[in-house]
């Protein structure tokens, strides 16, 4: 089964990017196939490689790249969304004006077709938020 | 690809403004548009309180999107599914909603309603015989 | 000592409003703001949740949903963010139903 | 076509395992993730709103609220994530009631 | 300065971990008890469920936080108020909830409850009293 | 009447930032004082200068910037919870050992006793959120 999961809350606030990472693992233990992750809404928060979460909790951010590197996952933030929410990459930098960037290893910034596309091109469509 | 064609429906629960579930997800259908899929809109809950008439965010200074809704029909987003049960519980009739047209090109482009009223259990059914259901 | 009760959520979402009402007692009053707002429309099967409390709606919140103030019920007070900060001045305390 | 309608609210909070109930047809299957497990607990007044329902729980999210399985009303099955991907798979679509 | 003693009050109505109010809003507790301030917590609605005993957040991989509560005996937070209503309401007596004591050193460290088991109505009573409520 | 006004929610995503800022102006020009504004929970995500809101919409972080700024507000930010979701400046940085800082003009990141000493200072704490 091809599978794209949507992700409409940031971390720690919501435990609906935990439950995403956790259906989205265990998809892959099973052999499926994650066509793509799209974070949308306060979702794109996830991005951020500016986390530092309490030692004894864990590292949603870190986790999502780690499973990306593993498994080649594509992570794609809504740039819509992530421009009212301050989720820059290099690209965003120069076009806004931004100073600095925060984006985490393993996502990348692009449009809201890439949910459109992941809809049509997967057996389901999974979302997890507030 | 024929095979790409899918049944999308996005269904819309919560109410404008105080979350900006409402105007984002608009966002993915106007974008969704220019895939050429089969899509439906389904307000249900407070989802139904986004096509509400006379919208004016001037004072509450935020951007004002509700004339959107009235574009769709020309984004070729012509099935708009709303809940009976929602809009009674509110006390509201389809006469405190915006009227929401399309022009049928098959019959020289008569204007025609997008807004279908439906019950729970009709609603139910036509989810039911959609392939991805978009949630926000 | 008066409370001001703030609930932000619309009555047909979540339980807020009616734990608002279970809480404010004599002298208190309840403020309606963002989606919360739709809990004062008299023709809305929520609003029955309000009856009997003095009960206040912020204006601006109302107009950006398209809620006429002539669909209020009876006795609903209009108040814009002045008149906010006024409720929380006669209050004793402000107890935020989130 | 058959629909795993995913909740994740509590029922005392949010309206959305009602709202899920009332779209669950014959062959659907609810699954309640989050704080949505508490409506499967037998003795809560919610778990009305599930009866005659095909309803699933996700385990972790009991364990972690230590909801214990004997709490459960009769006929609720314990699921892992690998038994919720199972269930995605199991259905024609699915519908998350945020 | 004695004047600025104020009648504290932290409103809990979040369930644990689907949102992470409940254990943010325990970090305000702990660093507030360095203030000397006169402090009550109140648990309705859901946030009942923040007491709930065998809590076990292993395979959720989030911290289980549910030991901390019983430490704010000696934080000298030792009014905690759960209402009667919403326990009822989700089928749980004091019994599912974690047994919180605190020591009273006017009574030889004597072991006292820190719950207060108490109506709506009473509960609406207590809210009165106090200068300041947080809420989360 | 000194008041102390707390957020609970980021920019955008709820209503929450723009209640409470319209509160805030609106009690600044009754003539009462603000003794703080302190963001807390996914309110941290108020304070980062990365945001580009659309052109036709209201910029909700440079808002606080400039009330800020026109009355001397004090923008406090809570250190734990922006640690968790990835609202930095110099110190933190430093601390932390992030690449980058975000933290936009007229915010400052400090500890949550801020809250309490705001609650015992003023008069009224008013809390907006979700």
């Amino acid at each position: 089964m091809k599978l794209t999961i949507q992700v409409n809350e940031g971390p720690y606030q919501h435990q609906a990017s935990d439950s995403a990472y956790h259906f989205t693992k265990a998809a892959l233990e099973k052999g499926h196939e994650i066509f793509r992750v799209f974070f949308y809404h306060d979702g794109v928060n996830n991005g951020t490689r500016l986390t530092t979460p309490p030692q004894d909790d864990r590292n949603v951010v870190n986790r999502w790249s780690e499973l990306s590197k593993e498994h080649d996952l594509d992570l794609v933030i809504c740039v819509a969304a992530a421009q009212r929410r301050g989720i820059v990459d290099d690209g965003e930098a120069e076009r806004n004006g931004k100073d600095a960037t925060n984006i985490a290893d393993g996502f990348r910034i692009s449009g809201l077709g890439q949910l459109i596309e992941g809809a049509v091109q997967s057996d389901r469509l999974v979302v997890f938020g507030d | 690809m024929a095979e790409d064609i899918k049944k999308l429906m996005y269904v819309n629960r919560r109410a404008p403004y105080g979350t900006i579930y409402a105007w984002e997800s608009l966002e993915v259908v106007l974008i969704g548009a220019a895939f050429d899929q089969d899509v439906s809109l389904a307000f249900m809950d407070d989802g139904v309180y986004q096509l509400m008439k006379g919208q004016n965010t001037e004072a509450a200074g935020m951007k004002n999107f509700s004339p959107t809704y009235s574009a769709l029909g020309d984004y070729e987003v012509t099935k708009i599914y709303v809940e009976k049960e929602s809009l009674e519980e509110r006390g509201l009739t389809l006469d405190d909603l915006q009227h929401l047209v399309w022009e049928d090109e098959d019959d020289d482009w008569a204007e025609r309603d997008s807004i279908h009223l439906v019950s729970r259990a009709e609603l139910a059914d036509v989810m039911a015989e959609h392939d991805m259901m978009f949630n926000f | 000592m008066s409370i001001l009760h703030i609930v932000n959520k619309s009555p047909y979402e979540k339980n807020s409003v009616a734990m608002a009402a279970g809480y404010a007692k004599e002298g208190d009053t309840v403020l309606l703001i963002e989606d919360a707002v739709y809990a004062a429309v008299k023709a809305g099967s929520a609003s029955a949740k309000l009856s009997g409390l003095d009960v206040s709606v912020l204006g601006s919140d109302l107009a950006a949903r398209g809620v006429a103030e002539d669909k209020l019920a009876d006795g609903v007070n209009v108040v814009d963010y002045a008149g906010f900060v006024d409720l929380v001045e006669a209050k004793d305390s402000v107890q935020s139903w989130l």
